[in-house]
């Protein structure tokens, strides 16, 4: 075990440092530094230099060590959102050269948003029975149907979607992988609001909604498979402990900064006890995520511990809701919502938020199937809920 | 023996549910969160059918029962979820009969029976500062200081408000010198207000029964927190009825029964610990201080823990505003915040038990 | 709600206690005393004259102030063990003349002791797939196979079994309710140690053991039917709250009597807590149980909360278990096993036996799905483990 | 960067865990619990293997490696439940090797890696008391006094003595005023004796390292108890895919496999916890105060509750003597219990992070 960088890496550190330095400051044009980013081979490290990337042999201890001072520089990093982390991995896998040419360079520039066009109102933790129908009529797809959960859809331009385009193949062969402009109008989108008032997703309505014969990604029917990749991605996405360490960070100031019965609460036995068990869960997390990227930088791949992680993750979230809400106390009765600055009740909206972490991407029923299959090789059972 | 409610007990809980069922849906109870500004329709139609009375006294106009006739109409109350001032009227009524001279209690309890005069408690102070032993406001004619989480302040004719020593006393409600701030409630069914008072004109109570209105506030706060706990479970079991997913109804999966069944565990046997509570507050109060404080750490532990479990059994669409499952889950963290936290009745628990 | 027992069973508490004071002392002859109590209607009241009971009519309240006045004089009251509770319910309800004449009365005395032969080692909460066969043959059953999980098998001069003789027929149609006398050659009884080392559960092992072919209650191939009463009365057996009590008020003085750190352990803020939550659950079932008793005194049956209770139960006993457990401390590591005095170490054996709650009768998961399917009303499928 | 066991520790684990396989089978483990005494005849053969040596000196005939080399193979001995005085010889020669001096290294520790001479440490004093700062016992030269749950005294050769200010000292087995009375030990592999000194012979080790041994004894600990914590999930696993029952294996029942999945989820990603606690106490003794009751805490409480539900996944069989789940469940209570309890140990956390 050997828990330090080695001096290659130490030395790819301090460069990363100059070139922070030398070409970040608050108020930077943000597409031109990132333009630099890119030239030094620090961000879009494994997409092609044909398509805007800086095309670098793999190693996450360079990409941790990027992260790591970016994020200490509070320098921007790749465009996030859908389109760079789910659609271009996608297209380099499996798109044709023109779709690749067409889309990858300025989604990566942010110029392109992507909405994702995946869950629909009876289809969410059996995403294959999905109704929404695409079909072909004069070089045309055609599409009918709704899409719900849709991230920002309101602020994208594309949408990358699984359509039922073969209704009388199995529910997993009839399915393709439409791209489809967002701007038309034939499409009608429309905000839900969430409970804790926020509004980031969408129902998205198609009413003979179009788009080209030739934007779909794979052949026809294959959208189910080409889909897979992504939510691999995404998985992954949701591996690291930064989350949880932000949130265990907070609940201790808060512990520290509150009183309880007059005393400050960081000193009553029982959340000394509490604290030091959510701490004990919070290591075992950054451990497990150390362990997960040395076995990838291995090639043995993240194995039983990525599996477990969202779950573990959304967990961690409910515990530190429920302990901050014992902190909080009767502040819990004032609202965060429409408040500018909010105080303590700021717990209220994470104790909110730590149930949509327990929802999405699968609900914590679909990991536990997923743990049960995968890790321990139970026999499968047909379907979970 | 007989640990039941009676008949004419069932009747009436009853009746008050399937006057909610029409005119309190989910719809309703979500209007509350969509809009700033109290509900009061819902809550005058109550008073409409006489809820305002339950135990004002005869001589006053009411039907002179007992707080466990009121508990059990708080319980379809917070199953349904209906917004308004139901609970602060009710305690402020119970703050006369309990601690009021004749004369008081002739003067407002009329009024008060029928919901034509409108009354709250003003009794939370620092943070976490809610019983009777700890308030520190005082003063024989004016007072002045602040009252926290005073729920719908505004428009309310009288004001209850918790002294020095258990004491209680009067303020009405466009007095001279009271000045309201209304801040955002988690709970749209029930608005919220810091009320400060700068000298104001206060009657005093003649009784110091300030600890006991607090017990009658902590067993009404746990039967609402079983009426809404026990629509959560009725909630997620509907939904998982209805709901299919690879072609059959997710509630036949058994992870998900298992699931549901623990919810109703949760629930449905602590019943009894309001029913109680409330039956020795009207029969043996000094037993109740112990079964209230048991009742309310109980039901309204649960009633978050199955609110969440109730948002997640519906998956993307229990997160949704419009769908209005989170209107349980924020009365839910209301009815386990007022009054005191689990932990401060727990301890207050052990305290009286001589442990 | 009326806490209080009327006037009527007042005067009745003071018969009993006047009979009590008049027949009851330390070193009475415990059958006598029993006749006695029979003849003054306060044992066996729901067994007809005939049989040896008193004959009584129902009256719950009247049960109840009898059980709690035998239990304040520490007098003895019905002989416990299966015949008692499982037997003679069924005799009276499904058995024939001869059998109710020959079994019951000696049953209730205690002379005749039963087991009960339900459980296979392949079948558990499946207990309908049950194996061990009865052919008849000359006028007798002869049967082979294996029952486990036999209390006090060894102590016992009966068994009432769950039999498969009809081969053929579906699995809940090929079996019948047998009586057999245990005193045989071809029965073969060896005790099985438990976990706790002790050893009140049996195998019995059948090889060619034979009964006679009218000593079967009901007609062949009903004995599901017929065991089905039986589990309906041990659920019941198991309701009364005697058992969570006596465990909470050890507990209670356990944390009197202990130190953790140097304090009484009743002191610590985090163990008036939990000792204050689980007064509260003790409560609930106190409560619950009183309404169980109220309804059917009413004819309305014990409902959703009866079909909880068991569950709700196994998992008192095992919060009780782990709340013992820490503070006991390193109490723990001395084994309370063949130890006649054990201090707080006697609490490793609670630690076990709050498993046994959750495993005997029906495991903890049987009890889930039984709430889910008959107090939910969730759709039924098919099975479950 | 590297988090991972490398190539040789993969190896030499995997090798003890071979080993162990066949030689202490379910049934050995068992047997331990079935005839008083301590079943040496593991300990012995590991020994031959040369796990006796592996943090001591390559000058006393050892491998000079660290304590995560030692605690990997702490991992499968406890998952195989395996009987005998691993921990505690381990512990006693660890303590040598921090704290004695080089004549007493030299004189002790050949013979204690080979297992020639077998150790075993006496730090418990009163109940709860395990840590070095309140040990009591004190002396330079002679001890009077006793500690509490002392492991296998029987037939040891030296006893390290936990003493005041965190000093150790040895005292010879066969010294003259040891009376040692043995106990009915929970966990059957483990012996547990009371052991008195009456004016009894101490040779004081130079350095105070007594913390420094309890944070190893902590991290062997929670090895253990992570080794025997994952035999939990697999044996429970193992069962649910064999046994059938309505003609299908339990495994297939949705609701057993998420109660198998929550439980994997308890324990796996809890071995970076104890690997990274071993390694800083390698690298950065400071940091290993807070890992190492960090790893204890959270992997010996997970411990208990992962065998209790492996025992409740069996049903019946699972309480049965002859089956030995039971094992596991004990050894649990013993993982958890010795050397202090998860709640004394995060409050030391809480302390030493200056909360």
């Amino acid at each position: 075990m050997d828990l330090q960088f080695g001096p290659e890496h130490e030395s790819f550190r301090a460069e990363v440092r100059d070139f922070l330095g030398a070409n970040w400051r608050r108020g930077t044009d943000v597409a031109e530094f990132r333009a630099k980013g890119v030239a030094a081979g620090y961000l879009y490290r494994n997409i092609p230099k044909r398509f805007g990337g800086s095309e670098q042999p793999a190693d996450i201890l360079r990409a941790r060590i990027i992260a790591e001072e970016f994020a200490r520089a509070k320098a921007p990093v790749e465009v996030k959102g859908n389109g760079v982390q789910m659609l271009v991995p996608t297209l380099l896998e499996r798109g044709e050269a023109w779709q690749q040419e067409r889309f990858i360079a300025k989604t990566l520039t942010g110029e392109y948003k992507w909405a994702q066009g995946y869950s629909e109102p009876g289809s969410g933790s059996d995403l294959a029975s999905l109704r929404t129908r695409g079909e072909l009529k004069d070089g045309q797809w055609v599409i009918n149907g709704q899409k719900v959960w849709t991230s920002y859809a309101r602020e994208c331009h594309y949408m990358f979607a699984l359509i039922r385009t073969e209704p009388d193949a199995p529910k997993h062969q009839g399915i393709s992988y439409l791209l489809l402009d967002l701007n038309q109008p034939g499409i009608d989108i429309r905000p839900m609001k969430q409970i804790n008032g926020g509004n980031d997703f969408n129902e998205v309505f198609f009413d003979n909604a179009v788009t080209p014969e030739n934007w779909i990604v794979g052949k026809r029917g294959e959208g189910w498979n080409v889909s897979k990749s992504l939510l691999k991605h995404e998985r992954n996405m949701l591996g690291g402990v930064d989350r949880s360490e932000a949130l265990f960070n907070s609940l201790l100031k808060l512990a520290r900064r509150t009183t309880m019965g007059g005393e400050p609460a960081i000193k009553a036995m029982w959340v000394r006890d509490r604290l030091a068990a959510l701490k004990a869960e919070l290591e075992a997390q950054r451990y497990s995520s150390n362990i997960q990227m040395t076995r990838e930088l291995a090639g043995e791949g993240g194995g039983v511990l990525q599996m477990m992680n969202k779950l573990a993750q959304s967990n961690y979230a409910a515990a530190i809701a429920e302990a901050a809400n014992i902190l909080i106390e009767d502040e819990s009765l004032i609202s965060p919502m429409d408040n500018p600055r909010p105080g303590n009740e700021r717990w209220v909206n994470q104790y909110m938020n730590s149930l949509a972490a327990a929802i999405a991407g699968g609900t914590s029923n679909i990991q536990r199937n997923i743990i049960a299959d995968r890790v321990l090789g139970l026999p499968r059972d047909g379907a979970g809920a | 023996m007989r640990f039941d409610l009676d008949e004419q007990q069932r009747a009436f809980q009853q009746m008050v549910a399937d006057y909610l069922e029409t005119e309190c849906p989910k719809a309703r109870a979500l209007e509350a969160h969509d809009r700033a500004g109290a509900d009061l329709a819902i809550w005058e139609a109550l008073m409409e059918l006489g809820l305002g009375g339950i135990m004002v006294p005869e001589e006053q106009g009411g039907l002179g029962l007992g707080l466990l006739d009121l508990a059990i109409i708080a319980e379809p109350i917070g199953r349904f979820a209906a917004p308004g001032p139901f609970f602060d009227h009710a305690l402020a009524t119970l703050a006369i009969i309990l601690a009021g001279s004749e004369e008081q209690k002739a003067r407002w309890l009329p009024d008060m029976a029928t919901g034509k005069l409108r009354g709250t408690v003003a009794l939370a102070e620092e943070k976490g500062v809610w019983t009777a032993e700890n308030w520190t406001l005082d003063g024989e004619a004016r007072i002045s200081g602040a009252k926290n989480h005073v729920l719908h302040p505004e428009g309310a004719g009288l004001l209850v408000v918790g002294l020095k020593g258990g004491r209680l006393g009067v303020v009405a409600g466009d007095a001279e010198g009271l000045a309201v701030e209304m801040l955002p409630s988690t709970d749209g069914g029930r608005q919220i207000g810091r009320v400060t008072f700068s000298e104001a004109a206060i009657e005093l109570l003649p009784r110091a029964e300030g600890a006991r209105l607090v017990d009658a506030g902590l067993i009404l706060l746990a039967a609402d927190a079983f009426g809404g706990a026990s629509a959560c479970v009725t909630m997620a079991v509907d939904y998982a009825r209805e709901r299919e997913q690879f072609g059959k109804p997710i509630g036949s999966f058994q992870a998900v029964k298992h699931q549901l069944a623990d919810m109703a565990l949760m629930v449905e046997p602590s019943v009894g610990l309001y029913w109680y509570a409330a039956h020795a507050f009207d029969t043996d109060p000094s037993s109740a201080r112990v079964a209230a404080r048991l009742a309310k750490s109980h039901i309204t532990e649960v009633y978050p823990k199955v609110a969440r479990r109730m948002i997640e059994a519906h998956g993307g669409i229990g997160y949704t505003w419009e769908y209005g499952a989170h209107v349980w889950l924020k009365r839910a963290l209301f009815d386990q915040a007022y009054l005191g936290m689990p932990q401060a009745h727990r301890a207050r628990v052990a305290d009286l038990l001589e442990w």
